[in-house]
C-alpha cells in the first residue's frame, strides 16, 4: 500500500549553482514508515536534495509531493508544520538557550498549531521533558545548550526534531563527530523514532546505514545512481565503483 | 533661466558633491569592507577635518594657497592620528564586534563634537579658497574652485585607488578584507592592519573637508548630512565595494542635484531619500555590488 | 526559565510599580516631573527593546514611531479636535499603521542594510513633517492647549497639566507597557523573538514563519513607541520636529543599551541614568555631552551587556 | 497658517475673562497691604533668582554665547544700581541644546529645582514653543527673546512675553516700504522651508503688496541644505531684489555662492542680517555684498551719530566699533538681536518693581505689571531705541535699521518708524485666566 501513495515523491527534481546541476532531475519515493538512507561521495548533491525537499531551497524545476499535496511552492516553515522535519548537519541549537527552551520552541510550535490559542505551561514541560527524555537529556533541562558536549547537542537537535512530533524526520549526517558508545545509542533510538515516524538519513558512517536503512538510495554527481535493500546496495558493482572502494 | 544651462548647473553642483562624498565613502567603505565596523564617528572626523584646516590655515597666514597646502597636509595626519588612538584604545578593545562598536563610535562622536564646541566653538569659520577665480558662462557664473575640487578629488580617488591595488599595504587590506582567518594564517598582522585601516578612512574624511572648508565653513556640526549621505553612499555601491562605492558617491551626488530641478526642494529631498531606501529594500547588495556570500 | 520563578518575577515588577507610585508623594516636585517625562520616554525605550533586544533587530529610526504617535495625537487633537483619549487612539493606530508599512519593507534586508533602510523611513517621516509645515509647524511645532489635553472620565476629568495626576497618567501607561512587555517575554511570542534573534534560518526549519514573526515585533515595538509619543504629547503638550530627528533614534539605542537589551527592567534604568547623567553634568560643565560620550565608551568596554544586563549575569539569572 | 493663527485667537477669544487683567492699583494696593510690607523687609536682601534658558549647545550656540554675555552685562548694571526693588539679581544658567524638549524639562527645573522666581532667555523659535507650556502649567513668567511671531500670534500662553525684540511679522512689515521704495518692486524670495522661513514669506508678501510691489517667485530651501547654487536658477530674469534670510552655520556658503552666481551684474540683494550674525563681514567670499542691504535689529558697527546710551550699552557688553568682542576681534558679536537680552531684563526689572515683587506668589502680578505697560523710551535700559509694548499680545515694537554694507561694515541708511511695523493683533492674552 505504501508503494501505491509514497509519503513523499519528487519528480524531475533540480537544482543548478550557476552551470553546475547539483540535483538533475531526480525522481524519488519514500513511503511511509520507512527508514531511507541516502549515501554518496562528497558533492554528490545529497544535502542540495533534502535541502529542496524540506524548503531551504527553491529547486530550478521538477515538483515535490508530499502526503499526496504538490509542495513544490510552500515556504519551509509551512512545510516543517506540515509534517517535515529537519536536523542541521552543522549543529545549529540554541547555543545561549537553555536545552529546555531549545525544545520547547518545537512543542510551542506543535501545540500552537494543534489550535486552542496559547499553550499551556503544564502541556508545554510535559512535551519538552519527553523528547529530552527521549535522547537521553533529561538531566540537562536548564543547562545552556551551548554548555553541552557535542555529542549532547547532536541529540537536543535531534530532540528538537521529535518534539515537532514529525511524519518526515530528515537527519542529515546526524552522527557525525560522536563517540561509538554514543553512535550505538543513537541506532536505538532511531530505530524507536521510526516507529511513529518515516526517517530520512543522509550518511556517511556505513556501519550506522547498513544497521538502520530498510533500503539504501545511492546518489552520485547529483542523480540517484542506485536504489535497494543494503545487502543488494553492497552487492552493485556501480555503488563500489563510485564510493564504496573506488 | 532656461532648462539646458539649469541643468548644466545642477550637474556641475551633483559633481562637487559627488567629489567630495566619493572621498569620504570611500574612507568609510574601507573601514566597513576590511574591518566590518560600522563607523558613526566618520562624520565627526571629517568635520574635525575641517576644524583643523581652518586652525592651520589661520596659523600659516601669507597667500591662502599656502595656507590651504599645509591644510591639505596637516589636516589628514591629524585625523589619522586621532583614528589611530581611539581604534588602539576603544574598539581594539571591543574586537570589533559589530553592535558594541556603534555604540562606542557613538560615543566617539559626542566626545569629539564636544571637544569642537569647547575648543573651537559653536561659529562656522571659513578657510580661504587657494585661488579665487569666477569662470563666467554665457547664463551664470561659477567658482573656479569648485572645478579644481572635483578634479583634485577625482585624482585623489584614482591615488587611493592605486594604492590599494598596486602597493603593499593596500594587498594587505585587500586581503585581510576577503578572509581575516587566512590573512592571519598568512602572517599577515591583521591587528595592524586594522588600525592602519581606521586612521586611513579617517584621513581620507579628513582629506573631503579640507577641500570642501573653503566653499562651506568649519562648523562644529556640521558631519551629520555627510555622515548620512556617505551611509547612503556605501550601501548603494553594495557594502566594502570600492569600485561601487566611487560609482554610487556620482550618482548619489548628480541625482541630488538634477532631482532639485523638477521638485521642490524638501519634496526632492523625501522622494530621493524614499527612493534610495527602496533600491535598498529591494536590491540589499546595492546597485553594484554582488549577492553576499 | 523551567525554573520558573514566575512569582519572583511578578513581585519584582509589582514592587517597582508601587515603589514609583509611592514616589508620586515621596519625590520632591522637580524630580517627580522628571519622572513623568522618564517613565514615557522608557516606554519608548520598551519599544525599541522589543526589537532590539529580544529580536535583534537594529533600527537606526525609531524616532519615525514615536513621532507617528506624536503627530497621530497632536494633529488630530490640535486641528481636529478630537478628545484626548480619541487623540491617543490615533496615535496607537498611526504607529501600528506606518510600523506595518516600514516593517514589510525593510524586514525584506538584515544587518547594516537595515539599519539603513529603517534611518532612511524615519529621515522621509522627518521631512514629511517639515513638509507639512503648515499643519505641523515643522521645527517651531505646534502646542495643545491646556483644556484640550483634558481626559474627560465618567464622573472625573483627568487635568494632564498637573503634576500629580501627569505623573500617576504617566505610571499606568508605563506599568500597562511593562506588563505587556513581561507577558510577551514569557509568552511563546517572546521565545520565538529571542530564538529569532538567535538563530533565524534554524527557527524556519522549526515551522515558525520568520519574516510574520519579525513584522509582528516591529508592529508591538511601533505601537509602543507610538504609545510614548501620543502620550508625550498630551501629557507635555507640544509637537514638534525635532521629535522625528535622528537624535530621537538614537537616544532609545542607547537607552536600551545602557540599561542592558534584552531585559524588561533595562529600558526603565537605561532612561533614568542616562538623564540624570545629563542632568547633573550639566549642572557643572557645558561640556556634558563630553560625559556623556566617555560614559557609553567606558560602559561598552566594561560593561557591555548594560546595567541591568550585567546584574543579571552575575547574579540574578532569573531576571526576564 | 493662517488658519492656525486665528485658531489660536478664536481659542483666547472664546474664554471668559474671568480672573483677567486687574488694574495695576488693585495689584500695587494689595502690595501695600502691611502683611506684605513686613515680609518684605524680612526678604529684602534675599536674592530675585532669574532663571536664563541659553544655548550652550546645539545649533544656537553661536547666538547662545553672546546672550549669556549680555546677560552678565546687563545684570552686573543693574546690581550696581541696586537691584531690583533693593535686592541683587542673580542668574541661574541652565543649557537647554536648542533642543524644545530639553528646554521644557529645563523650565521645570528652573521652577522646581532652582525655585527660581522668574524665567528669561532663548532664541530659537522652537525652544520657545516646546518650553511655553511648562511655563504656563508651572506659572512661571517666561521672557524669551526669540523675534519669532509665536507670542504674538496667540499660540502660546499668558506667561509668555516677549518685550525685548520685536517679532518677526513686524520687521518684516516695516521694511517692506523701504525695499519698494529703494530697491525695487520685483521681488524673489529665498527662505529656509521651515517655520521660521515661512513666517517671512507669509507677511512679507502682503507687505510688500501693500506697497506696490510685488514676490514674483518664492525659493523655500530644506533646512539640512548645504549648498544652494542649484536653487539660483529658479530666479527670476527680471527679479529686481532678491530677499534673503538665512539661518544656521551654511548661512556664509549661501552668500558666497550667490556671489559666484551672479557676479557684479545680480539684483540688489536685500538680507536679514540673521544670516550672518557672528560672522565677520571680512570673512573670504563676502566681498560681493559691498552695496547690498540688511534688515539689523540693532547696529553691529558704531555709527558715528550714535547716542551716549548706546555707547555706553556696547562698552558694557564688551564689543568694539565693528561689533566684534573687545577680547577677541575674530569673536564677532549677534549685535542685532544680542541687545534683546539687555532690555527684556530690564523690563523685568520694572514690571517687577511695579509689581512690588516679593516671591513666588507675585508672579501672576509680574505679568500684569508687564502687561499694562504700553511702551518703552530710548536710553540706556533700552539702548536699541524707543518700543511700543501691546499687552494684549505680550509683543513689543520698535525701529528697525536697514543698512548698507559698505567697506566691508554696516552703514545704517534707513530707521524704519515704529508705525511701519504696526499690523491687525491676532490675539488679547489677557483675556486668559492665569
Amino acid at each position: 500500500m505504501a508503494a501505491v501513495t509514497p509519503l513523499l515523491s519528487t519528480r524531475g527534481l533540480s537544482r543548478s549553482f550557476g552551470g553546475l546541476r547539483a540535483v538533475d532531475e531526480v525522481d524519488f519515493d519514500l513511503p511511509a514508515g520507512e527508514i531511507r538512507a541516502i549515501i554518496g561521495p562528497n558533492g554528490a548533491g545529497k544535502t542540495t536534495f533534502v535541502g529542496l525537499i524540506c524548503g531551504r531551497l527553491a529547486p530550478s524545476a521538477g515538483r515535490v509531493v508530499f502526503d499526496g499535496r504538490d509542495i513544490t511552492g510552500m515556504p519551509a516553515h509551512r512545510r516543517v508544520r506540515a509534517g517535515i522535519a529537519y536536523t542541521f548537519q552543522i549543529t545549529s541549537v540554541f547555543a545561549r538557550l537553555s536545552a529546555f527552551d531549545n525544545v520547547a520552541l518545537s512543542v510551542q510550535r506543535r501545540l500552537l498549531d494543534a489550535g486552542a490559542g496559547r499553550p499551556g505551561r503544564a502541556r508545554l514541560e510535559a512535551g519538552v521533558d519527553r523528547a529530552l527524555a527521549r535522547v537521553g537529556l533529561a538531566g540537562h533541562a536548564a543547562t545552556l545548550a551551548g554548555n553541552l558536549s557535542y555529542g549532547h547537542q547532536r541529540l537536543l537537535e535531534v530532540a528538537m526534531g521529535l518534539a515537532l512530533e514529525p511524519r518526515l524526520l530528515i537527519l542529515d549526517e546526524p552522527t557525525q563527530g560522536l563517540s561509538d558508545g554514543e553512535i550505538a545509542a543513537f541506532i536505538a533510538l532511531v530505530r524507536e523514532i521510526a516507529e511513529d515516524a518515516t526517517v530520512l538519513l543522509i550518511e556517511h558512517n556505513m556501519h550506522v546505514v547498513m544497521e538502520l536503512a530498510g533500503r539504501i538510495t545511492v546518489m552520485e554527481s547529483g542523480r540517484i545512481l542506485a536504489e535497494g535493500e543494503p545487502a543488494a546496495i553492497r552487492a552493485d558493482p556501480a555503488v563500489q565503483q563510485a564510493y564504496l572502494g573506488g | 533661466m532656461s532648462f539646458g544651462p539649469h541643468l548644466l548647473l545642477a550637474t556641475l553642483e551633483g559633481l562637487v558633491t559627488s567629489a567630495v562624498l566619493a572621498l569620504m565613502a570611500l574612507g568609510l567603505s574601507l573601514v566597513f569592507g576590511v574591518m566590518r565596523v560600522v563607523n558613526v564617528a566618520h562624520g565627526e572626523f571629517f568635520m574635525l577635518g575641517a576644524v583643523v584646516a581652518w586652525w592651520v590655515a589661520s596659523i600659516v597666514g601669507g597667500h591662502p594657497a599656502v595656507g590651504f597646502l599645509a591644510a591639505l597636509v596637516v589636516s589628514p595626519l591629524v585625523v589619522a592620528a586621532v583614528a589611530f588612538a581611539a581604534e588602539r584604545l576603544v574598539l581594539r578593545r571591543l574586537s570589533y564586534e559589530p553592535e558594541a562598536t556603534i555604540v562606542a563610535t557613538i560615543g566617539l562622536l559626542y566626545i569629539i563634537q564636544q571637544l569642537a564646541l569647547t575648543f573651537y566653538g559653536p561659529e562656522a569659520r571659513p578657510v580661504e579658497a587657494p585661488f579665487s577665480i569666477r569662470v563666467t558662462l554665457p547664463w551664470f557664473g561659477y567658482s573656479g574652485y569648485k572645478l579644481f575640487v572635483i578634479a583634485v578629488a577625482a585624482l585623489l580617488v584614482v591615488a587611493t585607488w592605486l594604492m590599494l591595488t598596486r602597493t603593499r599595504a593596500g594587498l594587505l587590506m585587500r586581503a585581510t578584507q576577503y578572509d581575516r582567518e587566512t590573512a592571519q594564517a598568512f602572517a599577515i598582522p591583521v591587528d595592524r592592519v586594522y588600525a592602519g585601516v581606521f586612521a586611513l578612512g579617517a584621513g581620507l574624511a579628513a582629506i573631503a573637508a579640507v577641500l570642501i572648508v573653503p566653499i562651506q565653513q568649519a562648523h562644529y556640526l556640521m558631519g551629520l548630512d555627510p555622515l548620512l549621505l556617505s551611509f547612503i553612499v556605501v550601501i548603494i555601491g553594495g557594502l566594502g565595494s570600492l569600485r561601487g562605492t566611487v560609482l554610487a558617491a556620482v550618482l548619489i551626488g548628480l541625482s541630488d542635484g538634477i532631482i532639485s530641478v523638477f521638485f521642490s526642494p524638501t519634496l526632492a529631498k523625501m522622494l530621493a531619500t524614499l527612493l534610495v531606501a527602496l533600491v535598498l529594500v529591494f536590491r540589499p547588495q546595492g546597485l553594484f555590488g554582488t549577492a553576499p556570500r | 526559565m523551567r525554573t520558573d520563578g514566575l512569582a519572583r518575577i511578578v513581585a519584582l515588577h509589582l514592587g517597582l510599580v508601587l515603589l514609583l507610585l509611592a514616589l508620586n508623594w515621596l519625590l520632591p516636585e522637580y524630580h517627580r516631573g522628571v519622572f513623568s517625562r522618564i517613565l514615557v520616554l522608557a516606554v519608548f525605550a520598551m519599544g525599541y527593546n522589543v526589537m532590539f533586544g529580544y529580536t535583534g533587530l537594529l533600527s537606526l529610526g525609531h524616532a519615525m514611531f514615536f513621532a507617528a504617535g506624536l503627530y497621530g495625537a497632536g494633529l488630530t487633537v490640535y486641528h481636529l479636535g478630537w478628545p484626548a483619549p480619541a487623540g491617543f487612539a490615533a496615535g496607537l493606530a498611526a504607529g501600528l499603521a506606518l510600523a506595518l508599512a516600514v516593517g514589510v519593507l525593510a524586514l525584506r534586508t538584515t544587518g547594516v542594510a537595515f539599519m539603513i533602510v529603517t534611518l532612511m523611513f524615519a529621515q522621509v517621516i522627518y521631512l514629511l513633517t517639515l513638509y507639512f509645515t503648515t499643519y505641523t509647524r515643522g521645527e517651531e511645532g505646534l502646542v495643545l492647549a491646556p483644556e484640550d489635553r483634558f481626559i474627560a472620565l465618567p464622573g472625573a476629568v483627568l487635568d494632564p497639566t498637573d503634576p500629580s495626576t501627569r505623573y500617576l497618567l504617566a505610571l499606568a501607561l508605563f506599568a500597562a507597557a511593562l506588563a505587556a512587555t513581561v507577558a510577551i517575554v514569557r509568552a511563546p511570542f517572546g521565545r520565538t523573538l529571542v530564538a529569532i534573534r538567535e538563530n533565524e534560518e534554524r527557527m524556519r526549519m522549526l515551522g515558525y514563519d520568520v519574516f510574520a514573526n519579525k513584522l509582528a515585533a516591529v508592529a508591538v515595538s511601533g505601537v509602543l513607541c507610538a504609545a510614548a509619543g501620543a502620550a508625550y504629547a498630551l501629557l507635555f503638550g507640544y509637537v514638534g520636529a525635532g521629535f522625528a530627528s535622528i537624535q530621537y533614534s538614537i537616544l532609545p539605542l542607547l537607552w536600551v543599551l545602557l540599561g542592558g537589551a534584552a531585559t524588561t527592567l533595562g529600558p526603565i534604568v537605561g532612561t533614568l541614568a542616562m538623564f540624570y547623567v545629563v542632568d547633573v553634568t550639566s549642572g557643572y560643565t557645558s561640556a556634558y555631552l563630553l560625559v556623556v560620550g566617555l560614559a557609553l565608551i567606558l560602559l561598552i568596554l566594561y560593561f557591555p551587556r548594560g546595567l541591568v544586563g550585567t546584574l543579571r549575569e552575575r547574579w540574578l539569572p532569573w531576571l526576564p | 497658517m493662517t488658519d492656525i493663527g486665528s485658531k489660536g485667537a478664536r481659542r483666547a477669544g472664546g474664554l471668559t475673562r474671568r480672573g483677567a487683567l486687574k488694574g495695576m492699583g488693585a495689584a500695587a494696593g494689595l502690595a501695600l497691604g502691611p502683611g506684605f510690607v513686613r515680609y518684605a523687609q524680612a526678604q529684602s536682601s534675599e536674592p530675585i533668582r532669574i532663571g536664563f534658558q541659553a544655548h550652550r549647545t546645539g545649533i544656537g550656540a553661536a547666538y547662545g554665547r553672546w546672550y549669556e554675555r549680555v546677560t552678565e552685562a546687563a545684570v552686573a548694571r543693574i546690581n550696581e544700581e541696586g537691584g531690583i526693588n533693593g535686592r541683587p539679581v542673580e542668574i541661574v544658567v541652565e543649557d537647554d541644546g536648542t533642543d524644545p524638549a530639553r528646554g521644557a524639562e529645563v523650565v521645570e527645573k528652573f521652577a522646581n529645582q532652582h525655585k527660581t522666581d522668574i524665567v528669561y532667555g532663548t532664541l530659537f523659535s522652537h525652544v520657545v514653543t516646546g518650553s511655553a507650556p511648562a511655563a504656563g502649567e508651572l506659572k512661571m513668567p517666561y521672557y524669551v527673546v526669540s523675534e519669532g511671531y509665536h507670542v504674538a500670534s496667540g499660540r502660546l500662553n499668558r506667561w509668555v512675553v516677549q518685550p525685548g525684540i520685536t517679532d518677526v511679522r513686524s520687521q518684516v512689515t516695516s521694511v517692506a516700504p523701504w525695499i519698494s521704495g529703494n530697491l525695487g518692486k520685483k521681488v524673489t524670495m529665498i527662505y529656509p522651508d521651515y517655520a521660521f522661513g515661512h513666517d517671512h514669506r507669509d507677511f512679507f508678501e502682503p507687505a510688500i503688496a501693500a506697497q506696490g510691489g510685488e514676490v514674483i517667485a518664492k525659493v523655500p530651501i530644506p533646512p539640512t541644505e548645504s549648498s544652494f547654487t542649484r536653487y539660483f536658477p529658479q530666479i527670476p530674469s527680471e527679479t529686481e531684489v532678491i530677499y534673503h534670510v538665512m539661518v544656521g552655520p551654511a548661512v556664509l556658503t549661501f552668500v558666497k555662492e550667490m556671489g559666484d552666481f551672479f557676479g557684479s551684474g545680480g539684483p540688489a540683494l536685500f538680507g536679514f542680517i540673521d544670516s550672518l550674525e557672528a560672522v565677520a563681514l571680512s570673512s573670504p567670499g563676502l566681498e560681493f555684498l559691498e552695496g547690498s542691504h540688511f534688515w539689523e535689529g540693532m547696529a553691529r558697527y558704531a555709527q558715528p551719530d550714535m547716542p551716549d546710551y548706546e555707547r555706553a550699552y556696547r562698552e558694557a557688553v564688551g564689543i568694539d566699533d565693528s561689533g566684534a568682542s573687545l577680547d577677541d576681534p575674530k569673536d564677532v558679536s549677534t549685535a542685532a538681536h544680542m541687545f534683546g537680552c539687555w532690555e527684556t531684563l530690564y523690563v523685568i526689572k520694572a514690571a517687577m518693581e511695579m509689581a512690588d515683587y516679593k516671591g513666588p506668589d507675585d508672579r501672576a502680578k509680574v505679568i500684569e505689571a508687564t502687561e499694562a505697560m504700553s511702551g518703552f523710551d530710548a536710553g540706556i535700559n533700552h539702548p536699541q531705541g524707543a518700543k511700543r509694548f501691546n499687552g494684549k499680545l505680550h509683543q513689543c515694537f520698535g525701529h528697525q535699521n536697514i543698512s548698507l554694507v559698505e567697506n566691508s561694515a554696516l552703514k545704517v541708511v534707513h530707521r524704519t518708524s515704529i508705525e511701519d511695523g504696526l499690523y491687525e493683533p491676532e490675539a488679547d492674552y489677557t483675556a486668559q485666566p492665569f
